[in-house]
């Protein structure tokens, strides 16, 4: 029995979506192996805590590119969707505590709004994810641009700046909220009904409506979570640079997907893991914190850059595909 | 045209801007909108276009202009080059063109901006007047290969060179960005235990955060003339805070706009080249309510004055379009 | 009751159901008949909720079944097992039997191993060996086939439609499904049953309905109609017999297999001569995939030998395999074999493109317009034109064009894993010409099949595989139906064939 | 007889790949009609043309990216591949019409090795294509600050000038040249041996892969494509803006991949054609133009362009599944 166990585990262990957390986080290591030879306080675990906490911001934005990615899709208007919340936060809270609540519902509001019309255009309009979601992120922009008139106003709260920069102890609290998320997506993902659909809709869509889920529902769900993430990571955001800024959310585009894409989820949907994506966010956020403290050109920095992230890929790289 | 001139004549105007997604440029825009209605009411008519960060759709936006025939073309473009050949189409049709921020280099171009070499150079000077020309610090740089960057670089490092016991001791690329700042020097800082000055050619205020949330001490910082910058330079001064505040003022909209008329009522400057004033303010200098506002958000540029420039005065509610 | 009324169906052009009144009984099965296209499966989708027809009503029990929503149906306790399989590879077989309404602990979350424990059960309860916790893509075709039906007659649904739900079972795994429609008439269900094999509908079904071309032309007792008149209403023409008969191979050895090791193989070593039909027979998922697969490259080995017409022949991939001139019609004719959104035309010329292509690496599209008409022609297809897309066609159709794109290849060894899987009478016959004409030519051909009547008929020889090795090899007077069944479970017990 | 050829000929064109281009040429033609109706000068033929040029720059930059993505991949590499390409080829040259050949070949040479080594990543080493080409996106990036020392020198050769500027008669030299291109990269893809295959790596790798079809070059020569299509778009480009200048090439990845997407090409491979790119193309350019000449507040502008490419797709997007 406990044979039959242990071939079952490595049998799962040997699958892309658990082989490649496991790979990028052997990779995070070195890392911060190496990053440790090159300065003496890099590996201490303050330091590694810190980073962590910068890993925070991209890990949450990466959330629900993750949940979209799943099911075969994507989302291009987070940048804007975080940049709006952010905006409407500090617009509405103007740094006063007694508004946050009103701050929240407004911001997340917005952000929920913004999902729920990408899904509802990807799932009902059948429009191409790419398509949909660039325009919605225009549409973003515009709305942001005028509700601010070009200057976002006010700054964030006290509790918020807190939520993003204090400290429990030695330990970041956005590095507790940001693991609580993390339980609580995978949890989802992996252990209700909900997220059982979400891999069937993104592996086999006719497959699924055949075993009666209701696609539609599940993918307006998907890119509804992807918003309000959004909307998540802008508040957050606004606590760590105290104030909320035009264009602050275009940083996150490009390194949430590749966060999600490293950790191994798959871009075709059906496949992957939030784990995945968290260790993904993590190994990016450190490995921009060695390339920082390597005094070197920026333009060897940019190529040691594109060959590690290409180099993490192809260790579990040739798993990746189904055998013949 | 010769029928209008009898008349007082109404010049049109067209600001060409690309990208509007940022502070910077959202000020520069209302500013120059001021000056034309505060100081050249019926005698400009100025269009604002903003065409986002594609070069093509500036270079349509452009086209359009010239076949509306306007006198005057205000540049800030998407692109240092790109933009040459459809300005020159225009100076080609009689147009005047007036290029600021980002120097394009069509020769025919009236050229307005900061002189990004000296901007470095007053950073670093003070940088090592600061530390009495010893210690380490890093540098936060901005977009990789753009020429402001290259350009600050190379005016903060000539200066070093005269102080051999300064050491860069790191580099980072903040992208003149806030978040982006403070997230990089987050990344440094705890390579390096013991840091004497931090020269910032922009995202001095996220800077400022990264140290508090390291709780670090303060050092000599430079800084450009976000409003946020300011007013952390006041409330920390009695914290070690020392810093300078140096502006790329967005009002070199309405600088370029007071070229244009200027050439087109006859009085062309003396050089196609313009280098303005930089707005330069130590702690001491600032003044609530005059140039720092705490009322206003930390994101705002409070440089609304070029020195010497011979513009009339504009406010900075003029600059947030109120 | 379940009554279906002039119901009418049309995709396009193509009149896929016209004017059917059918009505089926509690505590009965009633079996669809008809060649490839005649429109059963789309019958039976209506009759599943699944789309909409036309024209016409389907009604349960004296209510209106309005469809276009599986999840409802669902509800309403009708279970479908559709001609393609509805599992999600990627989720583990638990997952896949619970998707719909899985055990949950407080705030929904799924009960993970409530949920294994409630499959294991369901799985022990039907007699299928499976893993609830194995992924169902890494399982046999056979296996993934007997979970879907599991899976609709474990809600004990009201009507049960199983289309070609035996298309991939061998001759143990019907004796199972047989045990199975018992229990389920006896409970009173109501029972529609498509297949091409007449055996089946005879042993299953207590009423047939005969459709062709869209038309419900006969419904009857099986006891009143002969297997002949049954063809003749199906396609229209009378048959001779079903099975050409078996010419001698030749003598000279054209592949030799040699003490062949894999992942699924073990120690298989056989021949085939010049013109020899070599039957492959076994239950699901016993290796027989993997050595047809092995052959054309496509399954990597770990030593053993192979000469082709005596010399010795390594594939390292499919194109070397077919350089060789070797074809492989592969089983799963949606996943591997057949480009659903491409033309007909563009199907049937992927694998002779060489031969196809002109100056400068131009194709010559009215040669391939012109082979596809011919085949279009040749075969029967009902199709309107070479350049209706593949995936428009009815299951036995896109099989037809499948097995001709590989003999367009000229091959001279051919291996056919499961061939006649979907195909309908009529179709059958003309592919057993063909495999005999193939033959006839000298090529040799291994076939792999779960039908064991095709594999006594048509091969010469048959070799039984059990678990990776071969186990048995049959031929003259050894060879039979009951023996490929007995040396099938020989050395390892099937469970549902003990029941 | 012809009742059928006309039937067969509908029955095509409800097809999604001949549709989604049908579709956008409707709408590109109301966004004409719309600009004329704003200003007297936008529906003039000259200055249709004009746009038409403008188009093309994009038009060609996305040969690649539609080639790519017929196989299900995508290519983020294109931005620093044409900076790349015309940072070398102004280097090279100098702007000395002598030394064309030579910079013509350094420039696409090194822009065919960067798509090679992209397709040799995704097709051999089984690297998830994004970060694969986010990864050489990088290294280019890195290695052409190094060969410019952050500072491009040199201009575009009077040839090549005369190439992306010049007229015959009337009519845009850009626009001829990108016709033709355009004729042969349809050919290519629906009449040649390589274009089918191209397609049915696309579609189905397994399918392809028993079919005989060579997978893995086919993917190598798709990416190799990519890259010296962006080497072209580099050098004309440089004749266009008469230098080289650094992210000259990052204005063209999302426009490129919005236009093959709007286009009709499926982002999972297998779909599409470069026709319905090439309108794509021009859509997005005249889309921008029509917008310049609206003049409405900040932020409006961003609104009505989101909203007019999801409504484009909208148009068509209700087809693009399959049905059941
Ligand atoms: N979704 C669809 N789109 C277009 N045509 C279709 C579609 N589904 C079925 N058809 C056509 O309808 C006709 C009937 O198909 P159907 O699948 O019902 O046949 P069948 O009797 O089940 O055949 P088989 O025995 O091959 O499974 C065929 O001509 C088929 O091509
Ligand atoms: N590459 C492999 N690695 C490990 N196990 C394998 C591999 N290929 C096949 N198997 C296992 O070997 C057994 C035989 O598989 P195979 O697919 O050859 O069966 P099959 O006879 O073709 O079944 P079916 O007719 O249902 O397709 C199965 O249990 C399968 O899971
Ligand atoms: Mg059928
Ligand atoms: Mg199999």
């Amino acid at each position: 029995m406990s044979g039959a166990t242990l071939s079952g585990v490595l049998h799962r262990i040997s699958r892309p979506t658990v082989l490649a957390p496991l790979t990028i986080l052997c990779c995070l290591v070195v890392l911060v192996v190496v990053g440790g030879i090159l300065a003496a306080g890099f590996a201490a675990p303050t330091n590694l805590l810190t980073l962590l906490s910068l890993s925070a911001f991209l890990g949450i934005a990466a959330i629900g590119e993750t949940i979209v990615m799943l099911t075969g899709g994507i989302d291009l208007s987070i940048a804007w969707t975080i940049t709006g919340a952010s905006i409407v936060f500090t617009g509405v809270t103007q740094g006063d505590e007694r508004r946050l609540w009103l701050g929240l519902a407004a911001a997340l509001g917005m952000a929920l709004a913004a999902g729920l019309v990408n899904g509802i255009g990807v799932a009902k309009l059948r429009i191409s994810p790419i398509i949909m979601t660039l325009g919605m992120n225009n549409v973003m922009e515009g709305l942001t641009m005028i509700y601010s008139q070009g200057t976002p106003s006010g700054t964030a709260t006290e509790s918020i700046r807190t939520l993003a920069t204090g400290r429990v102890g030695p330990l970041p609290i956005i590095v507790l909220v940001w693991i609580g998320l993390a339980v609580l997506v995978s949890l989802g993902l992996h252990g209700t009904r909900g997220g059982r659909y979400l891999y069937s809709v993104g592996e086999n869509p006719t497959v699924s409506h055949l075993s009666g889920v209701d696609n539609d529902f599940v993918l307006i769900i998907a890119y509804a979570f992807c918003g309000l993430g959004a909307g998540i990571t802008g508040i957050l955001f606004t606590g760590f640079s105290t104030m909320s800024f035009l264009g602050m959310g275009d940083q996150f585009v490009l390194p949430a997907i590749a966060a999600v894409v490293l950790g191994g989820t798959s871009i075709f949907g059906g496949s992957g893991s939030y784990a995945g994506t968290f260790v993904g966010a993590a190994f990016l956020t450190v490995l921009t914190a060695v390339l920082a403290i390597v005094n070197i050109a920026v333009g060897y920095r940019s190529i040691i850059y594109g060959f590690v992230i290409i180099a993490a890929m192809l260790l579990y790289g040739l798993y990746s595909r189904t055998p013949e | 045209v010769s029928a209008e001139s009898a008349a007082a004549k109404t010049y049109h105007i067209a600001l060409s801007n690309s990208y509007i997604g940022n502070q910077w440029r959202v000020q520069m825009v209302n500013l120059t909108k001021a000056y034309a209605k505060k100081y050249y009411s019926g005698q400009v008519r100025l269009t604002v276009v903003n065409s986002g960060t594609d070069v093509q759709a500036q270079i349509a936006a452009i086209d359009d202009m010239i076949s509306q025939r306007v006198d005057a073309i205000l540049v800030d473009p998407a692109s240092e080059s790109a933009l040459n050949p459809v300005l020159e189409e225009a100076t080609k049709r009689g147009i005047i063109v007036v290029d600021f921020d980002h120097a394009v280099t069509a020769p025919s171009a009236y050229k307005v901006g900061v002189d990004f070499v000296k901007f470095g150079a007053i950073m670093g000077q003070w940088m090592a007047d600061a530390l009495k020309g010893k210690g380490d610090i890093i540098m936060n740089r901005g977009v990789p290969g753009f020429e402001g960057d290259k350009a600050e670089y190379k005016g903060a490092t000539d200066v070093f060179a005269k102080y051999p016991d300064i050491h860069i001791v790191a580099e980072v690329y903040g992208k003149w960005d806030d978040s982006v700042s403070q997230a990089e020097i987050m990344k440094v800082l705890p390579a390096h235990p013991k840091i004497d000055g931090i020269l910032n050619q922009a995202g001095d205020f996220g800077v400022v955060q990264a140290l508090l949330n390291l709780h670090r001490p303060f050092v000599p910082m430079t800084g450009e003339a976000s409003n946020g910058w300011r007013l952390a330079m006041l409330q920390y001064k009695n914290q070690g805070l020392s810093g300078i505040s140096v502006g790329d003022p967005p009002t070199l909209g309405a600088y370029a706009l007071k070229v244009a008329v200027d050439v087109l009522e006859g009085h062309p400057p003396a050089s196609k080249d313009i280098s303005v004033g930089i707005p330069t303010l130590t702690t001491d200098q600032l003044k609530v309510g005059v140039n720092v506002f705490p009322n206003l958000p930390p994101t705002v540029y409070d440089d609304i004055d070029i020195p010497n420039s011979g513009l009339k005065p504009l406010t900075i509610q003029d600059s947030l379009g109120k | 009751m379940l009554v279906l009324q002039n119901i009418d169906k049309s995709f396009g052009a193509t009149r896929a159901v016209q004017d059917v009144t059918l009505d089926a009984a509690p505590g009965s099965v009633l079996g669809l008949v008809g060649e490839n296209g005649a429109g059963k499966s789309t019958l039976m989708k209506i009759a599943g909720g699944i789309i909409r027809p036309d024209r016409g009503s389907v009604s349960l029990d004296g209510a209106a079944v309005s469809g276009r929503d599986a999840r409802g149906m669902i509800s309403r306790g009708i279970a479908s097992v559709f001609q393609e399989l509805t599992l999600v590879r990627n989720l583990t077989v638990a997952e896949n039997m619970g998707i719909l309404s899985p055990p949950t602990r407080i705030w929904g979350s799924i009960d993970r191993t409530g949920l294994e424990d409630e499959c294991r059960l369901a799985l022990e309860r039907y007699h299928v060996s499976a893993r609830p916790e194995s992924q169902v893509g890494d399982l046999p075709l056979g296996l993934q086939q007997m979970l879907e039906i599991v899976r609709a007659v474990r809600r004990r649904p009201r009507v049960l439609l199983l289309d070609e739900a035996t298309a991939a079972l061998g001759a143990a795994e019907v004796a199972w499904l047989s045990h199975i429609l018992a229990e389920e008439r006896a409970r009173g269900a109501i029972i529609l049953f498509i297949s091409h094999r007449w055996d089946e509908i005879l042993a299953f079904c207590q009423r047939v309905a005969i459709m062709r071309n869209g038309h419900l032309v006969e419904v009857s007792a099986v006891e009143e109609i002969s297997h002949d008149q049954a063809v003749e209403q199906m396609t229209g023409r009378r048959f001779g017999a079903t099975f050409p008969p078996k010419r001698p191979a030749r003598i000279e050895p054209l592949l030799e297999v040699e003490t062949l090791e894999s992942a699924a193989l073990h120690d298989v070593t056989f021949r085939v001569a010049e013109g020899e039909i070599l039957g492959i027979g076994g239950l699901v998922g016993q290796g027989q995939d993997a050595l047809l697969r092995s052959l054309f490259g496509a399954h990597r080995l770990r030593h053993g030998t192979i000469r082709l017409s005596g010399r010795s022949y390594r594939p390292r991939s499919p194109r070397d395999a077919i350089r060789h001139r070797i074809a492989y019609v592969p089983q799963e004719r949606k996943a591997e074999g057949l480009l659903l959104h491409k033309s007909l035309a563009i199907n049937l010329s992927l694998a002779i493109l060489q031969k196809l292509t002109g100056l400068g690496g131009l194709i010559q599209r009215r040669k391939e317009r012109a082979i596809a008409r011919e085949a279009i022609d040749l075969l029967k297809i009902r199709a309107s034109s070479e350049a209706d897309l593949v995936g428009s066609l009815s299951g036995g159709n896109q099989q037809k064009i499948l097995l001709q794109k590989w003999l367009l290849t000229e091959p001279s060894l051919v291996l056919l894993n499961d061939v006649t899987r979907g195909v309908d009478i009529g179709t059958k016959i003309q592919i057993y010409e063909i495999i005999a004409d193939l033959a006839a030519k000298g090529i040799g051909v291994i076939l792999y099949s779960t039908d064991a009547h095709e594999l006594v008929e048509l091969a010469h020889r048959v070799l039984v595989m059990v678990d990776g090795r071969l186990s048995a090899e049959l031929m003259g007077k050894n060879l039979s139906a009951e023996a490929i069944v007995h040396a099938s479970l020989g050395t390892k017990a099937f469970d549902a064939a003990m029941v």
